[in-house]
């Protein structure tokens, strides 16, 4: 997880000129995360959404690890906190017809069991459509912290940046490795 | 669409693989354009404070391919293509109070996307969804919106000029049932008639009213109407279908028979959409439960009859238990949709070569009020 | 339920100078109706909404005789079409507060299994907040009737006439005897 | 107050009661005015894309008082008397898309009525409700409001006036902690400090900031913070409790201390409220699970902790699965209102005579997204 944040540091590294990390270290995390908050409007970064009905079903908990990506516990939504748009007429990289794609975005790192490696996953909100609630709510946390490390937070509508800001559901797109 | 972080994904090619596999490829994040092609299964999810939503559902399988947000109380309608579907609904400022909007949106299919909308009145029946009561005329000229305030009206929306067109006042009397063919339409009248409209130099005008056809004290109509070749299907509290022409927009009594008469066990329609007819099978199957009494008619079904209209006579009956609407797909091979107790809508193949069978073939969860569904090629 | 329909007409009778029911026989239910569709937004009439999941669960169907207010089988709730204000803050005739009584309503008859009478009984809605989820949305349809009867049809939102048309939940006023 | 149809009512004297009881008496339709007296338990049932509601119950039984509408992912805070109540939330032209307003509504409790609202700069977080998103300063004269766009910002609302006075940037912090006196507050940095911020001239200014008093990439700090005396508690993802002074506006550590060290079981904090103090019990309780794991942080309880802040022990443990929020009240005799998994909020009385143990005495059904709780007198 301490390799999670530190690969995720790197990575976001390599999209500024003059080392977003080097920033960090010396001005502090908060000046770090202002000018990724700037940055990501471009980019990177995701949606989270909380848990409902369908999660308490579940019971709460547990690690995904599962090979449907119409099923909560694939192993890509390790961090992913809202509906599947793979289960709402979009795939696990495409929102909805007639949705928007949120412009902000959360990452998450995810191991994929079926060969071992670490993959960087960037959880898009699909906006612009009221939830959608024919699909499984799931809610998994895996290097998710909260609001003051914005780019790792799921509680929160990542549809915020978009000219439509209602919340239809989220993909989990694959962004290249983790380690 | 959206290409994120390339950076990211440019540095993917640097990982250090020492794996027997190569790793998976980067992904570009999209917006799916289009639904997959293929006949569709609409179903309103009326919500009663917030956004309500039309679902579309593959009609082969039931995997969903997306949905088209409404407001609330509101009702849905799709064109028979299936290629421009419309709800008209309630918007509030504050979701529960303050300024009230009521508008019909018109969406492009394909896309899953409101084209554009109309303000209408303020005076649309805030009413469960119900097959008419919202419609739009044959010639496709005129979309018709039920008013209640409770006085009864109807607003009519010229689709070219995408404005309304006129309110008209249609007191005591409730559904919009179009003609064949033109922009005329009739209504449900609680003395037992029906009447009937149509345009003349640009305003809707009465053109004929039915004696009583029906008296509401003794048996009333349900208001869901299913067009039966020249005649609309009415089907009655206690098991009647009333027959009625719409010909030449002069509407009148084409026969009325039982459905029930000495069948054993109080069987009675009951339901919302309770009712549809396949052209193709020729055939009226009604939503159908027993021990009937004052007050069961919106009761989800036991059974499911099919009616040979042209005969008069129920010519299969199957179990068909916990649905309150469904509707039949037209084709060679028609399907049955049924929306159940149990918050689904349940797909179904017909067997008619002896009485009536139906086979499962497909169910999806639903979610908020679902009353109202339509299937298109 | 004829005798109900008779009944109701009867009482609506005495409401108008005129004797609206005269009217309506000679002129047709139509006139009645749109006379009464005037009169009842100082009035009458009442208040209806769609089932939902708590009917689904409840297997739908059934008749209303219980003796407990709180519950949906109450014997006032014979034609009751919403959710119950006794369970949302208000009370049998009491809109919670904060909420704003409907100015139309529907009227039903429902038999008291204590005296064996029947009753008229004003359904309001209250209006202005969003609806109660929290109670129990009940579903008897004794009388009830579709839209050309307008009188006494529970399908729709009896909010419709308010400022606020937001629909909260329905009460059962009792407002005299039925015979 | 409304009157309906005296005309009726009237007319039931002519009715013919043969009977051997009166019949029942008209009665009049009217609204309540006012919530019964009584302390309340208020629950905010967040929504995703519809009216979020405040629910308002009695404390000693759980009967439903009333509810206060807002809009989507919405906030919650309700005022140490318990006479005013505010949401923050989002509203739509169509509900899912169109022209957005953020509004912070302000509610009178006793009439469960919006007295006024203040539309906010469209920045709020819209987030899960949490405690320490929407907060007002200690003297009252001022409420906050967490922004994220993503970047993180406060909103501060001017009571008196009922207008914004600023939108200050607080970036790569979140979370809102009021002083105990005056207006100022503190926030939560991703560094591991905490900055505080108070008036001055007019405007908000930076106090002072702490060194890093954690290591987020080590143990992170859940951002709900329970004010303990002077100081605020806050509990780590891992166990432990990490106590702040704020006094004369000058955050500082007073203290770590580990609720697990030596426990068997892999035991660690989780949930959303997951944390409230009792100043009459004088104990901190935490809702905790066994074997815990990365991305376990929100998981619901197994069990319930009560630990003596003065002498740094877990004091007493007791089952309490299902349970993702959680309140304490005040007064002599606290009781304790969690929220679960089966979308209950459940009461129990409270024994701490020998250990901790809990007795349930309420339960009411819940609906939407409840995470937040606050219980008043």
């Amino acid at each position: 997880m301490i390799g999670f944040l530190d690969a995720l540091l790197a990575r976001l590294d390599r999209m500024t000129e003059t080392g977003a990390r080097r920033v960090a270290q010396t001005s502090g995390r908060r000046s770090f995360l202002a000018k990724a908050g700037t940055m990501i409007l471009g980019g990177v970064f995701l949606p989270m959404l909380p848990f409902d009905k369908s999660f308490a079903n579940s019971g709460g908990g547990g690690v995904a690890t599962g090979s449907d990506p119409l099923a909560c516990d694939y192993w890509r939504y390790c961090a992913l906190d809202g509906t599947l748009c793979t289960q709402c007429g979009g795939a696990i990289n495409a929102c909805p017809p007639g949705s928007q794609g949120s412009s902000v975005t959360w990452v998450g790192t995810c191991r994929n069991p079926d060969d071992g490696r670490d993959y960087l996953v960037s959880y898009n909100d699909c906006c612009g459509k009221s939830i959608c609630s024919n699909a499984s709510f799931c809610n998994f946390n895996e290097g998710e912290r909260p609001g003051y490390r914005m780019a790792v937070f799921n509680d929160i509508n990542w549809c915020m940046a978009n000219t439509s800001v209602g919340y239809h559901c989220t993909v989990a797109v694959l962004v290249g490795l983790a380690e | 669409m959206i290409r994120p972080i390339v950076g990211i994904a440019l540095f993917a090619a640097f990982a250090t693989p020492a794996w027997a596999q190569d790793p998976l490829p980067e992904e570009e994040f999209i917006v799916k354009q289009a639904i997959d092609p293929g006949p569709n299964l609409f179903v309103y999810q009326e919500s009663l404070d917030g956004p309500g939503t039309i679902v579309v559902f593959g009609a082969d399988t039931l995997s969903m391919k997306g949905t088209m947000t409404s407001g609330a109380f509101g009702q849905m309608l799709v064109e028979p293509t299936g290629k421009t579907a419309f709800a008209q609904s309630t918007f509030m400022k504050r979701y529960a109070y303050g300024a009230m909007e009521h508008v019909l949106q018109i969406y492009d299919v394909a896309t899953l996307t409101p084209k554009s909308e109309v303000i209408l009145p303020p005076k649309a029946a805030m009413a469960l969804s119900y097959v008419n009561l919202l419609q739009h005329s044959a010639d496709g000229k005129y979309v018709f919106v039920q008013n209640a305030t409770p006085a009864s009206s109807i607003t009519i929306v010229d689709l070219s000029a995408g404005t309304v067109l006129e309110e008209l006042p249609t007191p005591g009397c409730w559904g919009i049932y179009p003609a064949a063919t033109g922009a005329g339409f009739m209504t449900m009248c609680g003395d037992g008639s029906l009447m009937s409209y149509a345009p003349k130099d640009g305003k809707f005008v009465e053109v004929a009213t039915t004696p009583a056809i029906f008296d509401p004290d003794v048996d009333a109509l349900f208001t869901t109407g299913m067009r039966v070749g020249g005649d609309y299907a009415f089907i009655s509290f206690k098991g009647d279908v009333s027959l009625v022409s719409d010909a030449d927009g002069v509407p009148k009594s084409s026969g009325v028979f039982s459905m029930v008469d000495g069948v054993e066990g109080g069987w009675a329609p009951g339901g919302y959409q309770m009712v549809a007819y396949s052209p193709d099978l020729k055939l009226l199957f009604v939503l159908m439960h027993s021990k009937s009494y004052e007050g069961s008619h919106k009761n989800p079904a036991e059974e499911l009859w099919a009616v040979d209209v042209a005969t008069k006579k129920v010519v299969g009956r199957t179990p068909f238990a916990g649905f309150w609407s469904f509707t039949v797909s037209s084709g060679a091979k028609p399907a049955l949709f049924g929306i159940s107790l149990e918050m689904k809508v349940v797909r179904f193949d017909i067997d008619v070569s002896s009485g009536l069978s139906l086979t499962q073939t497909g169910e999806a969860g639903l979610t908020g009020y679902p009353f109202l569904l339509a299937a298109t090629p």
